[in-house]
């Protein structure tokens, strides 16, 4: 054996992340229901928002900024606590995160080519 | 290469027993730390996919409402709002329902765990019915029926021609959603004061109603799933199979119902939401 | 080495000699060699039978005037290979065969992670191919593997439905094994067994199954909206209700570029096991093929477009989505200097596997300097949708992926059947399809400068010349893709008791028997050193035992 | 042996650029794909297990300097010929303010174009050589692809909108023209000639009649209204014009601009403000938009009252109205602009100008000059004395041109421009034998520019 080796300290089966949740890290009942209240806060907020926006006009675009905001946060709070991605291993963070990263990357490349190319085009039906 | 040293075990799967929970931990993994991070691990990859999947359809959604953001206006008003908040506000409440059942679960608490996988089933049907009948409403019109008793038992019709179902039949109304916002009324209330009826094939409105049906279908069909997921962790809690050291299969179960409510959270703005 | 009795405990060995409990051993078997050797026979079918529509399609292009066949069934048959080709055979054909074999011993693991998921991710394939099948024998699609609407979706009289229905459930197979995968390699793999000491193939099927995670899914859901459209009358790529057809594109692409890289990079790693082993020498820049995969991986999200450079996209994202291409170029370019850096004082045999190995490098590198033309746009408005493209994406797909599923195939022999293959009728059958492939795609380079389009039944007579003679040569590589079947199943029979490790080779999949038992390891491996680590001397002494007589 | 080409013709401007690219490309590849097989041929040899006299211990397993070297070279040279290419590219896709525009229609599977004049033609494209052309492109049902490999232009052509393409042949002769878009069943008899002329004989094809079979199916000479008949060569934008009165849009778009439309007059190529504010460029694709759906986007100021023309109109009479409406700017780059170069541009230069125009190329006619031609003969109520079945008081003028006259004196004259130009000017001069001298002298009436479009409308019927 040419190249030496380090003995082998950690890389166990996994990513050798067990002492650091051997306790299982663990959300308790009472954040779950502080969560729950956010999140119906969030709701009410959202629904309220879109009342308002009947009654008041505002530039459409902050409406659809406020209504994505707002999911953006319940989906947030969903996926940390209900979801215990905030006490996960990494590599289950990782993955959370790849998701939206990846539909990052669909929206805004495609996105791109519509606004370079001007889109809508004439909505021309055909005979 | 690798010094390859016997370790401790060898590998049929029953001298596997290390800890007292032998029977749930498949041979090929060493630990039930191990198992049960490996399955949270699978099924995030999995959830992955299915965000990319409605991903395409939101990707859909954002480039139709970018280019028709008056037809999304119009054309959201004749949406049930109401109906889709409460379904929002039960699709949360279960799910805290089954994060209460995972931390249950943990804490071996069987009777709490029943109740709360009960409850979730509850909500999830409640939210499927609640959908049906939003569908109900709109097949109900193309049919001419009021609304979907109506359509059943024969009773009140539609005074005015209306089919939000795409398709052939395909009828938005005169934009009378006019008085219902008044600025928007200048651009696009004028305008459909004069145009005839957006009939039938032929305008982006079918659009947004295809996006709804797809989209909302899809998380259905996901509703769907998620309940007999719920309903399978219900019968095995109730034959006692979980335990404080093995709860993997309410971990990952409730992931999954975490996420169809996600997607919701989306739909909900996206849709019902609109102005 | 001498052993002459394959081992008793072998993963194929059965102690029922019942037939009917034999065969229920296997549909329901969930040890991954099992689920692999099945995947084997089921993705050789499908190949085989892409070749045959494969070859109806080269005899009816001998002549410029269509006389074989009418040109609706022309288009069903090409239609009909790269559907067949594309999802059901170079999408699975090295992860679900070798993937599925190789990793869990690679990773000193007993199994995948979730092994029930694994067959049901070959019942998925299975069930896909069914779909698949069945729309062609009621009578076919024409719509090309592409499916762009809106003629998919409204103007073609064929089974699209069907078609589309088999490639989505053979998408949620793909996700399956890549969801199988990735939870293996973070979570099982052996004590010592970093992720530096991985071996290259597990880095490519990781790299791989990252990229069937994140795209497979759209691709499911932009054939969903165009098999909806078809049922429901309406849909949302109908340019009638203001829809775009361009929208299609975009959600098709962004899984079908990446899409190239699930069939290449497997084959990547492959290469990598190969030249290795066989120069007998540590690969050359480990750290820079694990990572070229990655980003290989990685920057193939962002190039769909250039795909799409005359479908009138934006100039500006023509020009973003090519200048992504060219940077694209570089890994790939890094792992072919690595490779030949690798030989380089290395005690080099020319066993089949290393003719393979070195016969992909070849053609991928043709393969990927085609790609640089088409990556840059003024070129590509000339050469796309030309037998330019048709002659690139086969220098990689077969030129690159095949070879390398081929050669993976005669490696891993000996350890997936405990049997050693005809060497002699291995090196001869490697030389003639790289022979028969150079002739037959070679000249297609010509055909498509000159300008001659892709999925043309009838052509100007001027191209008859080049047609004719990619022909013959797809008859010489029909041939070698024939003898190989002919010799690997006499090898079942006859073949030369393999023993553990025939090639010398290090890695954790030779430290058991062949074929391995049914939970790989009598004990669990612990590994203490890096991958591939030959000493200097293993080279040395290779050379100094060398006589005339022994295999070249 | 029979015609057996390696490499195609080289027949526009871009082909001598793109292949330029193409041959700096496989010189690098050849570097690189040449050279390494060879490499690789002599590692593979030298350190085969049989050769015992290499030295085999002293191995090397990684060197960083040789990583940066040959990811760095690469990555030099791959952005120098990304360069190169982006910026033919952006030439490629950046036609010239002076174009020949010619429409084209794809269908299932034929290629329909139509030039500026109304000449049409089915699965062939006529086009002049060294002048740009630029096609509008539109489909009928799928995706098509316009594929000229002579001249290294493809563009996909979409259902629903316009694409462009440009190029500016360079040799006479005939090319390949494909569909490259896979299409359906006879995707590959989607095919046609590309015929590359000089200008003189492009301009003579304009006016040869021949039949053609519209897009909707109908044969060319019944469908189209009568004025469309090729031989009168009636500019696109007269048939244009004809639709938009027959379909009363004139009642709206009055051209003061009184009408409860707006005007269309400089319409097209300009900044138009609408309702919501946005800005937009009347182009093509806004003024297909504003036919098929008026609602989508409202000029500031007006109401949106328009009807939908969606399922009303065929592609091709969308086509013309928009090269009617074209006609109606000046500033723009349409068809007849384009054509008119030489007359709106210099409308100082006077006669002399005009003349030696006319003699310095010598074309058969020049279209857009004969579609003002045309309606100034209609404006000055000429047509009423000059009818063209021969039955009014003044002789008909089709098939005048070039002819030989014989006059009231007895003489025979060549009713060549000089002739048209006196007669125009002039009239009793000379006199057709068989007519009265009746004709008003239009004397200094009329510019330079207006004779000029008189005579070529009266060349453009015939010679």
């Amino acid at each position: 054996m040419a190249k030496t080796s380090t003995t082998a300290g950690h890389g166990a089966h996994g990513d050798g992340a067990h002492a650091e949740h051997a306790a299982h890290a663990h959300i308790s009942r009472g954040t779950y229901y502080k969560v729950f209240a956010a999140l119906m806060v969030l709701m009410a907020l959202t629904v309220g928002a879109w009342w308002i926006e009947g009654i008041i006009a505002l530039p459409r675009l902050l409406g659809v900024a406020i209504a994505m905001a707002i999911a953006i946060a319940k989906t947030t709070l969903i996926i940390l606590y209900f979801m215990h991605v905030k006490v996960s291993e990494r590599a289950t963070q990782l993955y959370a995160g790849a998701a939206f990263v990846g539909f990052a990357i669909m929206v805004i490349i495609t996105m791109a080519d519509y606004f370079a190319r001007g889109w809508p085009p004439p909505p021309g039906p055909l005979p | 290469m690798a010094t390859t040293t016997p370790t401790a075990k060898p590998a049929p799967a029953h001298e596997h027993g290390h800890e007292v929970h032998g029977r749930e931990l498949m041979h090929h993994f060493e630990s039930a730390q191990q198992q049960k991070e490996t399955a949270t691990l699978g099924m995030w990859v999995f959830l992955v996919t299915e965000i990319m999947l409605f991903g395409g359809i939101f990707m859909a959604y954002i480039v139709y409402r970018w280019a028709f953001p008056d037809v999304w206006a119009e054309a959201a008003h004749h949406l049930n709002t109401p109906l889709g908040a409460v379904n929002t506000v039960v699709l949360l409440v279960s799910s805290l329902t089954v994060a209460l059942a995972v931390n249950a679960a943990e804490e071996g608490n069987r009777r709490r765990l029943l109740t709360m996988l009960g409850i979730t089933l509850l909500l999830g049907a409640t939210f499927l019915v609640i959908k049906g009948f939003e569908y109900g409403e709109k097949f109900a019109h193309c049919a001419g029926a009021a609304n979907p008793v109506a359509w059943v038992t024969g009773g009140a019709r539609l005074e005015e021609k209306e089919c939000l179902v795409p398709g052939r039949n395909f009828i938005f109304p005169e934009a009378h959603g006019a008085e219902g916002s008044k600025d928007a009324a200048a651009s696009h209330g004028a305008a459909a004061s004069h145009t005839q009826p957006q009939a039938g094939l032929g305008s982006p409105y079918q659009l947004f109603y295809f996006l709804y049906f797809v989209a909302t279908g899809l998380h259905a069909v996901h509703m769907v799933v998620g309940l007999t997921i719920v309903s399978v962790l219900t019968f095995i809690a109730w034959r006692g199979v979980i335990t404080p050291t093995y709860y993997t299969p309410i971990e990952v179960g409730g992931l999954y119902w975490h996420l169809i409510d996600i997607i919701w959270v989306f739909l909900f703005p996206l849709f019902y939401l609109v102005h | 080495m001498a052993t002459t009795a394959l081992p008793q405990r072998g993963y194929l060995h059965d102690d029922t000699p019942h037939l009917g409990e034999w065969i229920r051993s296997w549909l329901f078997t969930v040890d991954h060699k099992r689920i692999a050797i099945l995947y084997l026979l089921a993705i050789n079918f499908f190949f085989l039978l892409g070749g045959l529509a494969a070859t109806f399609v080269r005899i009816e292009l001998i002549t410029p005037q269509g006389d074989l066949m009418s040109s609706d069934v022309y288009n069903r048959m090409f239609t009909l290979h790269g559907v067949i080709m594309i999802f059901f055979f170079l999408i699975p054909a090295i992860p679900a065969v070798l993937g599925n074999f190789l990793l869990p011993l690679m990773l000193g693991a007993r199994d995948l992670a979730f092994p029930r998921l694994n067959l049901l991710s070959w019942y998925l394939y299975m069930f896909g191919g069914i779909f698949a099948l069945s729309a062609a024998v009621l009578g076919g699609v024409d719509t090309g593997w592409t499916f762009y609407t809106p003629f998919s979706s409204t103007y073609s009289n064929s089974n699209v439905i069907l078609t589309i229905t088999g490639a989505f459930i053979m998408g949620f197979s793909s996700i399956a094994t890549g969801v199988n995968f990735i939870a293996t390699t973070h979570k099982m793999r052996a004590p010592g067994l970093t992720w530096f000491r991985l071996p290259l193939f597990v880095w490519a099927m990781y790299a791989t199954s990252l990229v069937i995670v994140l795209a497979t899914p759209v691709v499911g859901i932009a054939l969903l909206l165009v098999a909806i459209e078809r049922l429901w009358g309406v849909g949302i790529f109908d340019p009638a209700l203001g829809g775009d057809p361009l929208l299609f594109q975009h959600l098709f692409w962004f899984y079908s570029h990446p899409a190239v890289y699930i069939m290449i990079l497997p084959a990547f790693g492959v290469i990598s096991e190969l030249i290795s082993t066989f120069s007998r020498k540590r690969i050359f820049g480990y750290e820079f093929i694990a990572f070229s995969s990655m980003a290989i991986a990685i920057l193939g999200f962002l190039v769909w477009g250039h795909h799409m450079f005359v479908s009138s996209q934006s100039v500006y994202s023509s020009l973003v989505f090519s200048f992504i291409t060219m940077l694209i170029a570089i890994p790939s370019a890094i792992k072919v200097f690595n490779w030949t850096a690798t030989l380089y004082k290395g005690s080099i045999s020319y066993r089949t596997p290393m003719l393979y190995a070195l016969g992909f490098i070849g053609l991928f590198v043709i393969g990927g300097l085609t790609g640089i033309f088409l990556g840059v746009v003024a070129i590509d408005i000339h050469v796309t949708d030309t037998y330019f493209v048709v002659a690139h994406f086969h220098y990689v797909m077969v030129g690159g992926t095949i070879m390398a599923y081929l050669g993976g195939i005669h490696f891993w022999w000996p350890k997936m059947t405990g049997r050693m293959y005809n060497e002699i009728w291995g090196g001869i059958s490697a030389l003639i399809i790289f022979v028969g492939f150079n002739m037959t795609f070679f000249p297609q380079f010509v055909l498509g400068y000159l300008g001659m389009p892709r999925r043309y039944h009838v052509y100007p007579e001027e191209f008859q010349i080049l047609h004719v003679l990619s022909s013959a040569g797809a008859t010489v590589l029909a041939v070698g893709f024939i003898i190989p079947i002919i010799y690997l199943m006499l090898s079942l029979k006859t073949g030369r008791i393999a023993g553990d490790n025939p090639w010398d080779a290090t890695g954790l999949e030779w430290k058991t028997t062949s074929p391995p038992p049914t939970h790989n390891f009598e004990a669990i491996p612990v590994v203490t050193t890096e991958a591939y680590a030959y000493p200097p001397e293993a080279a040395a002494r290779d050379a100094a035992e060398w006589r005339p007589g022994s295999p070249l | 042996m029979r015609n057996f080409p390696l490499f195609p013709d080289q027949a526009s401007t871009f082909a001598g650029q793109v292949d330029a690219l193409y041959w700096a490309l496989v010189g690098l590849s050849l570097l690189f794909g040449g050279v390494l097989p060879f490499v690789i041929l002599f590692l593979m040899v030298r350190y085969h297990r049989s050769n015992k006299a290499v030295d085999r211990l002293n191995q090397v397993h990684s060197n960083l300097a040789l990583e940066l070297t040959w990811s760095g070279i690469p990555l030099l040279l791959v952005m120098g010929v990304f360069f190169w290419g982006a910026f033919l590219y952006v030439h490629i896709r950046t036609p010239p303010k002076q174009t020949l525009e010619v429409y084209v229609i794809g269908k299932q599977w034929m290629w329909h174009a139509q030039h500026p004049n109304g000449k049409r033609e089915n699965n062939e494209l006529h086009v002049p050589i060294n002048r740009p052309v630029r096609l509008i492109m539109t489909s009928q049902d799928v995706i098509h692809s316009f594929y000229i490999p002579a001249f290294r232009v493809k563009q996909d052509v979409l259902p629903g909108r316009y694409t462009s393409l440009w190029f500016e042949a360079t040799q006479p002769g005939e090319y390949h023209l494909f569909c490259a878009e896979y299409c359906g069943t006879e995707h590959s008899l989607m095919v046609g000639r590309v015929v590359a002329l000089s200008m003189a004989d492009y301009e003579r094809w304009l006016v040869t009649p021949g039949e053609v079979i519209l897009p909707d199916g109908s044969s060319g000479a019944a469908a189209a209204p009568p004025a469309l008949v090729p031989a009168a060569g009636d500019p696109m934008a007269l048939v244009g014009e004809q639709l938009f009165t027959n379909l009363g849009c004139a009642g709206c778009h009055r051209m003061d601009g009184a009408g409860i439309g707006p005007s269309l007059q400089g319409l097209y190529g300009s900044q138009e403000r609408m309702s919501d504010g946005a800005v937009v460029t009347a182009d093509e694709n806004y003024l297909r938009t504003s036919i098929l759906n008026p609602g989508a986007q409202i000029t500031a100021g007006y109401q949106n009252v328009m009807p939908s023309y969606a399922n009303q109109l065929s592609e091709d009479q969308i086509n013309q109205l928009i090269a009617y409406i074209k006609s109606l700017s000046d500033g723009g780059t349409g068809a007849m602009s384009g054509g008119a170069s030489s007359g709106s541009g210099a409308t100082t230069s006077g006669a002399s100008g005009a003349a030696t125009g006319g003699a310095g190329e010598a074309p058969a006619f020049d279209a857009a000059l004969a579609a003002q031609g045309k309606q100034v003969f209609t404006n000055l109520g000429c047509v009423g004395c000059h009818r063209s079945d021969g039955a009014g008081i003044g002789p008909a003028l089709e098939g005048l041109y070039n002819s030989e006259q014989r006059l009231a004196d007895g003489s025979v004259v060549t009713a060549d421009e000089a002739y048209l130009i006196e007669s125009i000017r002039n009239a009793p001069a000379k006199i057709a034998e068989g007519y009265q001298p009746v004709m008003p002298v239009y004397g200094n009436q009329l510019s330079d520019d207006q004779v000029r479009q008189l005579v070529e409308y009266i060349k453009s019927l015939g010679d």
